[in-house]
């Protein structure tokens, strides 16, 4: 069953340096205050995960606690790039980035197959592309039936995914809504999990086809109202697009930058 | 007749380009602001689907991002990201997709990936997300795109999508069961894939454009077709749509 | 988009002799109406396909509408036999039955893989089984990553999919709910799909995560309110367990059940 | 001590081995009846799972099939059926799964196909369903069912489940995750897989059983454990549960 954890033990006794750690959310539901609390505590060597890599990414990025990217379109949405992600990637700033690149189908369903317990996942994708050279967890099967040569993409087993949630009861049962992502697949498929959430609720809705994680699926919750801004949470908050729009100018620069972090982040643990 | 910029009618000219279709799956950037234009001017029916998993979304405003709370709120239903990509667009269920890049080459193969070598990367770009899949699986496959020799190139850097491969045969050689790009827009010219060589084939200038203007923000020595036209004029209503539809959105409109 | 139609004209239209029809619902939702309509207009040579026959198929295989039947659980839940099912396999009557046999899993991942455009599916079943060795249906692929020999099953891509649905809007949308089994991979699977609905409303509740067929994946729509008795649509029916307790009587005996399906079935064709 | 029916300590038998499980995965009939029993008595946040995609159902009567609406209505969510076992089943999510059938032999194979050969059948029973993979993917798999030399045969008429297939090493050699039927109760006594070659060894006879009896019900040539024990009667509680349980039914509890 889950415990009830804050956030920052929850990161203490969960996230590992050197961990695979999936933090999914597609544009909705982004785990950035997880995120800050694991660049605080100066997680090293991860491997991330995550579709969209998005600001958090750069933010972890930019702070040196990736050795490695598993990821599908890394950009700023909307806005332009990642700064953080691109000099890392163009200049080894803070220091090199491996990258594992994928579509969102071919990504997506390594976590679907994480999730189905399979080793690999099948699907119609990368065909005549550069993208299958480059990545290790790309190959092909062929169809018994057919004949047909298709994709095939290895399970990804994260060791531990972080998502954020509108809704924990007090058995810890999870329940999010609205634009869902892969959470459902990332935390199945990952041997750990953390899961922020808006509200502590006595009774869910009564609302069975929403994504439902059942206490038992999930190890840990830390109750982090408004632990996706500046991202959002349907129901909840509006997602700050003028955030966005702001960090591309904030990002550019390294000591802009690590100002950011220093006041933002960082000061927040001398402050508890 | 109003004063229009070129991005005005490289939109709207992908817009009509959704005429008839009954289901579109948009990328961010460009192709949005086409698709909520038609469905604004002559397909209100148009269903927009969205790799966030929003189906049947009816924004008021232009999406900053393809996962913004209003394409939920306004969707017929929201899937899964694993649902929208296998269920809804592998099996070529959304008619036309709707894509943009940063460098395409004569067989309209897109690279969104990387300027440069991949390992010393000049500029890194965003990445694959949907596309190589969009472009394989929608029946058909529109691209909106701002031309110049840095964008229309004789060699990609990465091919990140597909478009015809290396021509002929290559996307049936590949398994794909989409015909492909069908139409590529860009601010000075539409483009259509040659029948026998599946080229790029300038078949239309927007006004003002010349063929020696469009040669020259080509990358390619640029095939030109017997049949060249001129791009209607935008209309007054399509001016007013898509202008209603920048000033109703917050947010920056393109890319 | 759909169209609405009276269910006999559904039929008329889209049921044709020598169809591959599925038809779903896992007790929940059964189209019992639509399986009466296709034994009315005596469609002949069909290959049936259910997870669970259920007594609909008991109902058109004595019936003599079917030549195939593609199903993973063929016996009256919580009661005993299908008889008719039986009276076919063992006895050949009213003429022999072929059987495409799977388990559960396999066959919804059949459905899953037409649904996907893909033309198999992989998963973890049949090893060390008979069941594998019945089935042309049935074969093996090997993970590119690991080595592991896994089941492949083959795409299943109906003709038409019949399904009940608790309601459609002015449209031509359908949701249902509860619980939804294959539901929405069997209609997207196919080729043609016909859904009979509790009810036709204005607007839908606001739950979008409840399973939504828009109407451009629905072929036809028949109002047929209680159109899945004796089996149940949650939020307008019970189920009707003595139905299905008395169905073990009734279908024994050939006489009893061709008096059941003259009076029950046949005769509500003649009042038309 | 109460006056007990062999069904009923069978069932209860069945329910003490759910102690200290979290989840279980219930077939209907039998193995329906113990869990439920079960979560009555000493594990009331056992966790039911059914086939038709019910997670958590709490049932206040037995259900009459895996689809019952009062599974739906009294469960924690409610998937697809692709969903229960792709996600759910086939990893090993899932502590326990409870199987009944109508053949099993010394292996804890198990027939729920056909009596007589599959293409000339004496009796044609339902088939598969979720049984193959039940078997194969819970970490531990509970067997209940009556016995009889019908039922407890030398060789099977075919082999619908898989439990220790041809004894040691088969299951590793067929990729399966799980450990395969750790116990198998009938209405005589348990059998439990000898831990060197995997035969079901009669381990605890049910008050009033003899070894004789057993070995009489059995097609096979029985094996008995050294440390044979007698089953624990059940008690007045436990009876009470279950008489209560099935009195609650208006439905038939066992198949």
């Amino acid at each position: 069953m889950a415990e009830f954890l804050t956030l920052q033990s929850a990161v203490a006794t969960y996230v590992h340096d050197g961990d695979v750690v999936a933090l999914e959310g597609f544009t909705h539901l982004i785990p950035f205050a997880a995120g800050h609390e694991i660049i605080r505590q100066r997680r090293r060597d991860l491997t991330l995960v995550r579709l969209t890599p998005d600001l958090i990414c750069d933010q972890l990025i930019g702070a040196g606690c990736a050795r490695k990217l598993v990821f599908s379109w890394g950009g700023n949405p909307g806005v332009g790039s990642l700064h953080r992600f691109r000099d890392a990637v163009e200049h080894d700033w803070p220091h090199a980035l491996e990258l594992d690149e994928h579509t969102h189908a071919g990504l997506a369903n390594r976590f679907v197959a994480g999730a189905s317990g399979l080793p690999f996942a099948v699907l119609r994708a990368y065909a005549g592309t550069d993208v299958a050279a480059q990545s290790s967890s790309i190959a092909s099967v062929t169809c018994p039936f057919t004949g047909e040569v298709l994709a095939a993409v290895a399970a990804l087993r994260p060791d531990v995914t972080v998502i954020h949630a509108q809704q924990a009861d007090r058995a810890g049962n999870v329940r999010l809504w609205g634009i869902t992502g892969v959470q459902k697949e990332s935390v199945l498929a990952a041997t750990r999990s953390i899961v922020t959430v808006e509200e502590i609720v006595d009774d869910f809705h009564d609302d069975r086809n929403a994504v439902f994680l059942p206490s038992w699926t999930v190890t840990a919750i830390a109750h982090v109202p408004g632990g996706c801004y500046p991202s959002y949470a349907a129901g909840y908050s509006e997602r700050d697009n003028d955030y966005y729009e702001a960090w591309d100018d904030l990002s550019r620069d390294r000591q802009v930058f690590e100002d950011w972090l220093e006041h933002q982040v960082y000061e927040q643990a001398r402050a508890r | 007749m109003s004063v229009f910029s070129t991005d005005e009618i490289m939109t709207i000219a992908a817009s009509r380009e959704l005429a008839g279709a009954r289901s579109c799956f948009v990328g961010i950037g460009l192709p949005s602001v086409a698709a909520n234009l038609a469905r604004s001017l002559h397909a209100p029916g148009l269903v927009l689907v969205y790799e966030s998993g929003t189906i049947g979304a009816k924004p008021t405003r232009l999406p900053l991002s393809i996962g913004d709370g209003e394409l939920a709120r306004t969707a017929d239903v929201v899937v899964s990201v694993p649902e929208i990509f296998n269920y809804w667009l592998q099996p070529g269920r959304i008619d036309v997709g709707m894509l943009s890049a940063a460098q395409i080459d004569r067989f309209a193969n897109l690279n969104t990936t990387v300027i440069g070598s991949y390992d010393q990367p000049e500029v890194r770009l965003p990445g694959a997300g949907g596309a190589p899949e969009i472009a394989s699986a929608c029946p058909r496959v529109i691209i909106v795109m701002r031309q110049s020799k840095k964008t229309f190139v004789d060699k990609l850097d990465y091919r990140t999508t597909v478009g015809f491969g290396d021509g002929a045969g290559a996307r049936s050689r590949l398994g794909m069961p989409g015909a492909g790009p069908c139409v590529l827009i860009s601010d000075l010219g539409i483009f259509r894939p040659d029948p026998r060589t599946f080229e790029m084939t300038l078949t239309a200038l927007h006004p003002g454009a010349t063929v020696m203007g469009v040669r020259d923000a080509t990358g390619w020595d640029l095939a030109v077709s017997g049949d060249l036209v001129e791009t209607l004029a935008p209309t007054d209503e399509e001016l007013e749509h898509l202008r209603r539809l920048h000033a109703n959105s917050k947010a920056k409109a393109t890319d």
